[in-house]
């Protein structure tokens, strides 16, 4: 019985961890190419997932297809935003950033309950009652698809950065900017790029979040926190540092949950951060 | 400095004497505006001691903030006189500030912010889930005035009215900017400067970093402490949400947006942003969309705040305002 | 007693070396050495071992005697280390006066309680760090900008600045990285002039210089390092007849672009 | 520098003249022309925005119900009722300075503020502003400060809960029950009262888990909860929750356990929950949602039509306070005098009443502690896809409670 327990809590855990990786991955990438703690990330996720919403609800689409396109959608909303709204900033201190990126997470919030009012709506998905059980681990298929979909979206990234053309461009200009402008990598069409890379992320997470969460405007709040917690746990523009993070913290906060005290439950994972820096002031996988 | 400062003086009495006019003519609920304005007017500039002068982008303030309320607020309830119990709230949550930065401090730049934001939310979820002591979500409830102070015979200061509490935070309000004048134009407050302006230089030449960024990030969490405590007991009722994580980040933006590197830059800040919701009274929602358009707008065309915008002849600052990265 | 002593230090960077086995002291003669060396050869590295920058991997650095390997920064310029750096380093926010009293910072004492309430010790040590470092500028020759902001000083006034910031610590020991560079045959010498000087006070001075010129014409004794490693040592006169430096650095020189 | 410094002043000596003049309400002033003036104080923005919402628009149809019925008849001579928002942005200071306001404007009834911290906060002050306000917080310790210009326009959870507790006890015979509640003010209340009467009744509460507010994921609680098999398991959250608790419980817990939905779970979020899935779901009801009156189903409709959204409980009881405190400044004949107007608020209800006119929780009068003397209020539980009835009450007496 109790190894039951322990297996579904590691079970939980990674199925939240797989979407605080997925978000975090888009944040930790725009850190590395801008320094901007982006906040506005959040929001992109609850879009993403409200687009996805519409699409399924309004016009019938099946699940998969909404998704794709609202990551699309989503990825152009990213670039606009960056273009509007960050590139300016860029030479600014990187706390002008984040201030910008506040406003915008502000904006978008509320334009969005202007837009859809504030009440929870549920994303109907064919997975989201269907529950499936391997050994003593019942999950529904939705959270099984969470997990893969992360893990398939982790890995195409992964391949992206490692392999491409323009992900060796990224990389360049994370290690050193001015180098890299010096090497004629321009610059601009690289952080659209990465903000369209990492916002299609978020708007996945959010997609794929909607059967399971609600969708609703101030949904993006938690997990931008979250996100920050994990890219810093897992250090700064690291990205297998945002991966293993994020996988940390959920099997973390759900064991904590699980066998310490669920009324403390949002306290571990900052507890946990907090111990972490003191140890390690970079993150785990941060260069000195 | 010197000088300039006194230059300054003279558009700075002129201010103050224009605050001081402003109560008789207030109604009642825009002198409680102004009320929370003032306090909130410390609060930013107290944040602005770590923000502005030393660079460290501190996301716990209103942790602080909350440690002063709560503290001055329960001592009162053990009978303590306001008038003891608010210097203790600037001690208490001062001694957390040292508590806190000791470790935090190690850590640098964004890591130090998200440290700083993680400290913040674990003391909301304390001053939340405390219930023996802090009597929870409900929050601590018919808290006493200030004691009035007496003056002669019969006669005494009160502090039952918006006016005359008003003034009372008006008076600490121009006590903190006199200490962060002095501190500015000192050898504490170079060094401040040096080491937001480049660290490792100012380590070559002989200045302790770590003891000056800790030292201005006590000295903002004890000014956080009486803010609370002239907060609460002006309310007379507190509770956590008034200390969420939102709330420092509602500091931050006075401060950056104020300019962050000026003494006025704070609390004009302040002023700017919990007034802006009145020019929007008739459609809040909007108002929230305006606020945050307008964030993203002064940041691009004032990078250096309102106030720091005026200030000519700076070249735009690199490299981030938690120094050299 | 050696002023400073430099017995078996290495650095390592990861794998490589950036200095090995590196010996040599500094008497308290008053003395201008030179460091020299082709690039990369470690010389800002030693640099930065000897203010505290970076830690030795092996090997003991003594100031005045006393171990300081490892030492924090702030320490070591309390001790009387000053250095500047190659890149232009300073406080531009700052006007230059409050630059200078930046650097003066060891030498003072007032704390929070003399920077609220100004007691007259306070007072006096404010008037007299200006006395100071107005008297500072003076001898660099900046005196009359003591108000202006650094992005208003060309390059050669910046680099005095960093120096006179240097001196403004009160060093016994005062570290030079390339203090001429960007500037014309004009201003070098002048401002090596202004290097003999401060020998003259009684100041001792490594300098690290690429010009060869005017290293052989300032410097009293020379040390040259190669990939880290210090392949000759001793006066212009000995270091111009050294094969090795002849082979190894001139060589270089006469090939490299300059 | 100093020329900085000069437009630096400059411009906050204009900043100070546009916060003086732009907004008109500055100088205190009395309410000028012939309609009066009444207060709503709502969450418009902040954490709780979704609240203001429903405020805004409940107050906003009860006000047109009233006008279009010709207003309000003070002293024979009738004039139109006349909303006046004002958004605390879910923040104490802010509700106190809405209070303020609306004293200055001479506007002494209001409805709202309705969060608990909120209305604590103006608790200190609309005694001496002498504002009357409704509020239809569920906190019975809220009305147990001896407040006298406060209204509450909802039942409060001990009677809510205690029913609930009940049924669950009595009704249905569970013995064991687990709790899975938010750590806000509302969710502790109910975790205090649910397992103070479960225990009374005979029942024992085996494990209370938390949870932060806007969470979304209960699989570590439910988890945890299973492994000590709960017969039921009572939920104190926001209707926020309700979908994705029902959801998630019944996946990790299974069919049979009971779940008790807070007095904020409706039909309709079993429905969205999806009616297989609420199946054996039990919830406490409010006369909003009992009595189905006509006036009930038209605000229902208007709302619907109006606001393209469900009327939720919210609306319907800052709806009714609109209504209630409106009737009693025509019994009190004044729309001044806050103390008069509470001491007419009694017969204003009973009134109400009678004209069937109420859509919330509260009816039949008011206690000294400005609670209603009478609700109706019942439990019903999600069988075969139907609301069925398990108890009725409009008195605690029934149950044994006081």
């Amino acid at each position: 019985m109790e190894a039951a327990i322990l297996l579904q809590q590691v079970a939980n855990g990674l199925v939240i961890g797989s979407i605080y990786a997925m978000v975090a991955l888009g944040l930790t990438l725009i850190f590395g190419i801008l320094h901007i703690g982006n906040f506005a990330h959040g929001q992109l996720y609850m879009l993403g997932a409200f687009a996805t919403y519409w699409l399924v609800s309004l016009w019938g689409w099946n699940i998969w297809s909404s998704m794709f396109v609202a990551m699309g959608l989503m990825a152009l909303l990213g670039m606009v935003l960056e273009r509007i709204a960050f590139r300016p900033v860029r030479s600014a201190p990187h706390i002008n950033g984040l201030i910008v990126a506040l406003g915008l997470f502000i904006a978008l919030e509320n334009i969005a309950f202007i837009l859809w009012g504030g009440d929870e709506r549920t994303l109907p998905s064919p997975y989201a009652t269907k529950m499936i059980t391997l050994l003593s681990i019942s999950l529904t298929i939705q959270r099984l698809l969470v997990f893969a979909v992360s893990i398939l979206l982790i890995f195409l990234l992964y391949l992206f950065i490692q392999k491409t053309k323009m992900g060796k461009a990224i990389r360049a200009v994370a290690q050193d900017p001015e180098v890299a402008r010096l090497m004629g990598i321009p610059i601009h069409r690289v952080s659209s790029t990465v903000f369209a890379v990492s916002s299609a992320l978020a708007a996945a997470a959010g997609a794929m979040v909607g059967p399971i969460f609600c969708v609703f405007p101030s949904m993006g709040l938690i997990p931008i926190l979250k996100a920050f917690v994990v890219i810093v746990l897992g250090g700064m523009g690291s990205i297998p540092g945002a991966i293993f993070g994020g996988f940390i913290l959920g099997v973390a906060e759900s064991l904590g949950a699980g066998y310490i005290s669920s009324e403390y439950k949002d306290a571990f994972a900052f507890a946990a951060l907090i111990l972490v820096l003191m140890v390690r002031p970079t993150g785990l996988f941060g260069k000195e | 400095m010197k000088e300039t400062s006194r230059k300054t003086s003279g558009v700075f009495w002129a201010i103050l004497a224009l605050l001081i006019l402003l109560p008789f003519f207030l109604s009642k609920a825009y002198l409680h505006l102004a009320v929370i304005i003032g306090v909130h007017a410390i609060l930013a500039l107290s944040l602005g001691m770590v923000v502005g002068f030393v660079g460290q982008l501190s996301l716990c303030h209103a942790g602080f903030y909350g440690i002063g309320a709560y503290t001055s607020a329960l001592l009162t309830f053990s009978h303590w006189p306001f008038w003891l119990a608010l210097p203790a709230a600037g001690i208490i949550s001062g001694l957390f500030g040292l508590l806190i930065g000791l470790p935090a401090l190690k850590t640098r730049g964004i890591y130090f912010a998200i440290t700083t934001l993680s400290f913040g939310v674990i003391m909301n979820i304390m001053l939340n889930n405390w219930v023996s002591l802090t009597n929870g979500p409900d929050g601590l409830s018919g808290l006493a005035l200030p004691d009035p102070i007496p003056l002669w015979a019969k006669t005494s200061i009160s502090f039952n009215t918006p006016r005359n509490y008003y003034f009372l935070v008006g008076v600490f309000l121009l006590f903190t900017i006199f200490v962060c004048r002095r501190l500015l134009d000192s050898r504490v407050g170079r060094a401040f400067r040096g080491v937001r302006d480049n660290e490792v230089l100012a380590e070559c030449l002989g200045i302790r970093a770590l003891r000056y960024k800790l030292t201005a990030f006590t000295i903002g969490a004890i000014f956080a402490g009486l803010a609370g405590s002239l907060y609460a007991h002006y309310l007379r009722y507190i509770c956590p949400r008034d200390f969420s994580f939102a709330e420092s980040f509602d500091l931050l933006v006075m401060v950056v947006v104020g300019g962050a590197q000026t003494i006025l830059g704070p609390i004009v800040g302040a002023l700017f942003i919990l007034a802006l919701p009145k020019f929007f009274g008739f459609e809040p929602v909007y108002g929230r969309v305006a606020f945050g358009i307008i964030l993203v707008v002064v940041m691009i065309y004032m990078p250096r705040g309102i106030v720091g915008s005026f200030q000519k002849g700076f070249p735009s600052p690199k490299g981030g305002a938690h120094g050299p990265s | 007693m050696a002023l400073l002593e430099l017995e078996e230090v290495s650095k390592f960077f990861g794998g490589l070396a950036a200095v090995s086995d590196l010996n040599f002291s500094l008497s308290d003669r008053k003395e201008i050495l030179g460091l020299i060396g082709p690039n990369g050869a470690g010389k800002t590295t030693v640099f930065n071992l000897i203010t505290g920058l970076l830690k030795p991997s092996r090997g003991k650095i003594r100031f005045q005697g006393s171990e300081i390997g490892g030492q924090k920064p702030y320490r070591l310029c309390e001790m009387g280390i000053g250095r500047t750096f190659q890149a232009t380093s300073l406080f531009f926010e700052e006007t230059i006066l409050n630059n200078m009293l930046i650097a003066r910072h060891s030498r003072m004492k007032s704390g929070i309680w003399g920077a609220v309430a100004i007691p007259p010790s306070t007072a006096r040590e404010e008037r007299e760090a200006v006395d100071q470092c107005l008297e500072i500028l003076g001898k660099v020759g900046l005196v009359s900008k003591a108000n202006a902001l650094p992005h208003s000083l060309t390059n050669m006034e910046q680099r005095l600045l960093m120096i006179a910031m240097g001196l403004a610590t009160q060093p016994s020991l005062l570290l030079l990285d390339e203090p001429s560079a960007g500037m014309r045959p004009a201003e070098s010498s002048s401002l090596m002039n202004l290097v003999g000087q401060i020998r003259e006070w009684g100041i001792k001075v490594i300098l690290i210089e690429h010009d060869m010129k005017v290293v052989m014409n300032t410097c009293d004794r020379i040390v040259v390092l190669n990939f880290g490693r210090k392949i000759a040592e001793g006066t212009p006169e000995e270091i111009r007849a050294h094969p090795r430096v002849i082979e190894a650095y001139l060589g270089r020189r006469a090939g490299a672009a300059r | 520098m100093s020329k900085a410094k000069q437009t630096c002043f400059y411009f906050c000596w204009a900043f100070f003249f546009g916060l003086i003049c732009s907004p008109a309400d500055l100088l205190a002033q009395t309410s000028a022309g012939k309609g009066i003036k009444f207060g709503v104080s709502a969450t418009l923005t902040g954490p709780a925005s979704y609240l203001g919402w429903h405020d805004k628009n409940g107050t906003t149809l009860a006000a047109e119900e009233i006008n279009e019925r010709g207003g309000i008849n003070l002293k024979g001579e009738k004039h139109k009722l006349e909303l006046e928002f004002f958004d605390n942005e879910t923040k104490p200071a802010k509700a106190v300075e809405g209070m303020r306001m609306f004293a200055d404007k001479g506007t002494h009834v209001c409805a709202g503020p309705q969060l608990t911290p909120l209305v604590y906060a103006v608790m200190k002050f609309n005694e001496e502003l002498k504002v009357l306000f409704g509020s239809y917080n569920t906190t019975p310790e809220v009305y147990e400060q001896g407040n006298k210009l406060i209204l509450s326009a909802t039942m409060n959870q001990k009677w809510s809960i205690g029913l609930a507790a009940y049924t669950a006890a009595k009704v249905l015979n569970l013995k064991k029950a687990a709790l899975l509640v938010d750590t806000t003010g509302y969710g502790r209340a109910v975790e205090k009262h649910f397992t103070m009467n479960f225990k009374k009744f005979g029942g024992e509460v085996i494990d209370v888990e938390w949870y932060e507010l806007k969470s979304t994921d209960f699989y570590p609680q439910l988890t945890r909860l299973k492994a000590k098999n709960p017969e039921t398991l009572m939920f104190g959250g926001m209707s926020a929750e309700a979908v994705i608790l029902i959801r998630q419980s019944r996946e990790i817990l299974g069919k049979k356990v009971l779940l008790i939905g807070s007095d904020y779970f409706k039909m309709e979020q079993l429905k969205k929950a999806g009616l297989e899935v609420s199946e054996n779901t039990m919830i406490p009801l409010s006369g909003f949602h009992i009595i189905d009156s006509p006036a009930r189903q038209s605000f229902y409709k208007k709302f619907q039509d109006r606001f393209g959204a469900e009327a939720e409980t919210y609306g319907a009881c800052a709806h009714d306070e609109v209504l209630w405190i409106s009737r009693a400044m025509e019994i009190a004949g004044t729309n001044k005098d806050a103390f008069k107007i509470r001491d007419a608020a009694d017969q204003a209800m009973r009134e109400l009443e009678a004209q069937g006119l109420l859509i919330g929780g509260a009816h039949g009068g008011f206690l000294p502690n400005g609670q209603a003397k009478k609700y109706y209020i019942g439990t019903n539980i999600l069988r075969g896809g139907k609301l069925e009835r398990l108890k009725m009450i409009t008195d605690l007496k029934e149950i044994g409670l006081e």
